[in-house]
């Protein structure tokens, strides 16, 4: 047990990747057991996250050195600085797998019964395994180059994923699209650590965290990397590939690239907090990423307003949620170098931003899934060709609701809670900057009130008198997230001090996170 | 690394690379010629890479034919051929995607071929 | 399909292309090259190929779905060699010290012993199995999707 | 456990959650009061919209484009020129990037 949790962070990143590579053969002869390969390989990782996430809460962080003689060597007798690739661990990247897991596996069993019409479905196991792993990698590696191989990895993947059905033309510009800016904005981010290892020859977060000195050329690598992972999480005013992408991928694969999105967020959080820490002016980048969550919430939630299409509407609420992400976070970033402000309200605005985090990843999943099932049954993502389905799908109805509820900030669920904890931490720094959350919340509940009406209520449309409820699978998935959402609602004190409140400690914490590389 | 002319010749060469490809993709609406100035965004992110693992002095770390103080660290060249390997890869994704593009609307323009606005 | 002259010139020149590409692969832990410009220069063969006698033609005894088996092997080959070092750490080299590719390799000039780098012969040969496999699909898909919108038009 | 505290303020879900149920069951009790002596399938359950015959389905629906029709009027002003930057076109996401780099850097050079 003890090795197990030893090997676990590797272990999370390989055996999805070693099942990716194993589905084209093994569909070869049985396609029943490559479906069973698939949703054990999701169930094994997640399994590994959780003992791993026993183990960091209550041991701190797991350093993993690859190749090494032992894996917390971290740096080798002959060496002053680490030299191989390390994974590290913290609380604030197992929190991150944890919401990996989850929705990967709700997404998993839902393409069971989802992509059952597609043709070349071993091609998209391997696909969505692969930025299983991938997005796994980027959420645990302690090395920026890494970093950007599996950001290309998972922006690989999730391109052609988004592609596959190629039989719709909008599908393949929407995957075109996602690839084009995932690539550019990689590229950036690989030009910035070209700039770090010119300065600094090194490639580690926690060794270049150490050092760095906030030089001219660094102001330069932050604006690139600040900005490529803002494109890629998808925040105006770079977000307009989000519904694009979002509205023509099949739904697993959009409730995916929702979490593949909010791991760019992780990256933005790391690279400000771990890497720059204090030596940047935290201030004026704190502000800057509070002006982007700004303009996130309020472009994107005004945007859905006037969408028909389902998925696209939902993709624009997604990026209005991750503007409430990047405010909070931004609050906490802004105040970082002042202990009393931090202790008051800093610590606390991230922990609900961070709380947001896993929520949005929950509803809005539940939310695509729910949209897609509609697409499955009814053909269709325009909403002024629907009306009256709840007659025919009660429950997936009453799933919409919820998840649309959960993300109005409706009482009891779990948006609530943690928009709650963002509106009263973010009143003590800026009240207008709370004003206006709260009003985007407002529009939030008008935008699902429109979709809700025309697609499920009134009486039931002629022409869709034998749509038919979910399949099995699907309604599992999407009753899985929604346990998950219900439970959140009514626990969130046990959220924000279990799961919340360390990743917030631990991104705050660059000491720590150094010092478990580096040492002393 | 030497201050001195010869030196920054790669780096100019970078700043040229990365200039063209930049031009290329926020001007050219050719969905092929997009493609391409992503292809010499990525030369030029390489070349950028590969010139730092200059050093003045140093030989290449081949084992066979050095005296093994004067190695440079292999770390730029193992980066620049990930990231090659890589460029390949989304090159080829995104070549095939756009031949998809070209199947369904007869057009290789980013303008005449989008679906999606709004 | 090219003139007679290309295909002969060719059918002689593949020989050369494939044994410098494996050569380059095999010698990975040694000289400049590997797993990934080895299969590249055997893919460039494939190309050559592709060019000289067509597509189709190529496609008749080359099948997409043969390629992408021999992919995948070569990719789990090579995660299962990382797998190897499990025992230890994850990607350690085990190979070494031991009688298959373990020596030690000299420092200093030498001509190179190819009988040293534990796992890494093998890893280079997994990645080279692998490139070799997916660039030669990915020529010879968009080469039959093109000829295909040819013929369609 | 449940609960979440700010200060001296506190989000309890489980006391929402039971005040909540409490309403419920009044509204229902009110409503179990109401009248229950209509005949269903007749005339009493139909639409009546002034004697005439109501419309078909279809058209009963009100459309998705026509849900708030008044604060995108309204707001055109706003509207107009935000849909308008969303053309759809690669390129013009790839200029709002290069703008979006070049003023983030600008600005960390000017203010630090």
């Amino acid at each position: 047990m003890d090795k197990l949790i030893t090997h676990s962070p590797i272990l999370i990143i390989a055996i999805p990747l070693l099942a990716a590579f194993l589905t084209p053969l093994i569909s070869r002869v049985n396609q029943k057991a490559r479906d069973v390969l698939v949703i054990t390989t999701l169930a094994l990782a997640g399994f590994l996250v959780i003992i791993l996430a026993r183990d960091i809460y209550a041991n701190g962080i797991h350093i993993y050195t690859l190749g090494a003689s032992s894996p917390t060597l971290a740096i080798p007798e002959q060496y002053m600085v680490p030299m191989r690739i390390i994974l590290e661990v913290d609380a604030m990247s197992i929190f991150m797998c944890i919401i990996w897991a989850t929705v990967s596996l709700a997404a998993g069993i839902y393409s069971l019964s989802f992509m059952k019409e597609e043709t070349g479905r071993d091609r998209f196991y391997t696909l969505l395994l692969l930025m299983v792993g991938g997005v796994f990698g980027m959420m645990l590696t302690g090395d920026l180059f890494n970093l950007f191989v599996f950001l290309e990895i998972s922006a690989i993947s999730g391109g052609a994923l988004v592609a596959f059905r190629t039989r719709f033309t909008d599908a393949v510009e929407g995957g075109l699209k996602y690839i084009i800016i995932s690539t550019v904005g990689a590229l950036m981010v690989l030009f910035a650590i070209g700039i770090f290892y010119a300065q600094y020859n090194l490639l580690n977060i926690a060794a270049l965290g150490q050092v760095i000195q906030y030089t001219m050329l660094d102001k330069v690598a932050l604006a690139f990397l600040v900005i490529a992972f803002a494109m890629k999480l998808g925040s105006v005013p770079l977000h307009m590939w989000v519904p694009d992408t979002y509205a023509v991928a099949p739904a697993n694969i959009t409730a995916m690239l929702l979490v593949s999105s909010q791991i760019c967020m992780y990256a933005l959080f790391r690279t400000c907090f771990s890497l720059y820490g204090v030596t940047l002016n935290t201030a004026t980048v704190g502000w800057i990423v509070i002006i982007l969550g700004m303009l996130s919430m309020f472009v994107g939630v005004t945007m859905a307003v006037l969408q028909t299409d389902i998925k696209r509407l939902i993709a624009y609420n997604c990026i209005c949620e991750s503007g409430y992400i990047l405010l909070a976070v931004g609050v906490g970033l802004a105040v970082l170098g002042q202990p009393a402000a931090l202790d008051t309200y800093g610590i606390a605005a991230m922990s609900g931003g961070i709380f947001h985090m896993i929520n949005h990843a929950l509803f809005e999943g539940l939310l695509f899934l729910a949209a897609g099932v509609l697409f499955y049954r009814v053909g269709t993502r325009n909403l002024n060709e629907m009306g009256g389905l709840a007659h025919n799908m009660k429950f997936t109805a009453i799933l919409f609701l919820l998840g649309a509820l959960a993300s109005s900030g409706i009482p009891p669920f779990n948006g609530f809670a943690s928009k709650l904890l963002i509106y009263e931490s973010v009143y003590q720094f800026n009240p207008i900057l709370a004003i206006i959350g709260i009003i985007v919340s407002i529009i939030t509940l008008a935008i699902f009130v429109k979709a809700f009406f025309s697609a499920f209520t009134g009486q039931v449309l002629p022409k869709y008198k034998d749509v038919r409820e979910a399949p099995k699978l699907m309604m599992l998935s999407m009753i899985i997230l929604s346990i998950i959402i219900v439970f959140f609602g009514l626990f969130p004190g046990l959220i924000v001090d279990w799961l919340a409140h360390p990743a917030a400690d631990a991104l705050i914490n660059q000491a720590e996170y150094i010092s478990a590389v580096v040492g002393g | 690394m030497t201050q001195g002319a010869p030196f920054n010749v790669p780096f100019l060469a970078v700043a040229m690379l990365i200039g063209i490809a930049f031009y290329i993709i926020l001007s050219q609406r050719n969905l092929i010629k997009l493609v391409m100035g992503l292809g010499i965004l990525a030369s030029g992110v390489n070349l950028f890479l590969i010139t730092l693992g200059y050093r003045e002095g140093g030989v290449a770390p081949i084992y066979t034919n050095v005296p093994i103080e004067k190695m440079v660290l292999p770390v730029p060249q193992a980066l620049t051929l990930t990231s090659i390997v890589i460029a390949v890869a989304t090159l080829a994704l995104m070549l095939s995607m756009v031949v998809h593009i070209y199947r369904h609307t007869g057009s290789v323009d980013a303008e005449k071929s989008r679906t999606m606005k709004g | 399909m090219m003139s007679k002259i290309v295909r002969t010139i060719s059918n002689i020149l593949i020989l050369f292309i494939f044994i410098y590409g494996l050569y380059i692969i095999m010698h990975g832990h040694l000289t400049p090259g590997g797993g990934f410009q080895g299969g590249a220069v055997v893919a460039s063969g494939v190309a050559l190929l592709i060019v000289a006698f067509g597509s189709q033609s190529i496609h008749k005894s080359l099948r997409e779905h043969h390629l992408s088996i021999l992919e995948s092997s070569g990719a789990l080959v090579f995660i299962g060699l990382a797998f190897g070092g499990i025992a230890t750490v994850f990607f350690y080299n085990f190979l070494v010290g031991s009688s298959i590719f373990g020596r030690i390799p000299p420092t200093g000039p030498n001509p190179g012993d190819i009988w040293t780098g534990g796992v890494i012969p093998f890893m280079n040969l997994a990645v080279g199995l692998k490139v070799l496999a997916g660039l030669s699909a990915i020529l010879l898909v968009m080469a039959l999707a093109s000829s295909m919108t040819e013929m369609d038009e | 456990m449940a609960a979440l505290e700010f200060g001296l303020d506190f989000w309890n879900p489980i006391v929402w959650v039971i005040v909540f149920l409490v309403l419920i069951a009044g509204a229902y009790l009110l409503r179990s009061r109401g009248q229950k002596k209509y005949k269903k399938g007749t005339a009493q359950t139909q639409i009546f919209l002034s004697g005439e015959e109501p419309p078909p389905v279809e058209q009963r629906h009100i459309k998705a484009h026509n849900i708030y029709w008044g604060f995108l009027q309204a707001l055109k002003g706003y509207y107009d020129p935000t849909v308008k930057a969303h053309t759809g076109i690669i390129n013009d996401y790839m200029i709002w990037f290069t703008a979006i780099v070049t003023a983030t850097a600008v600005i960390l050079f000017i203010v630090g």
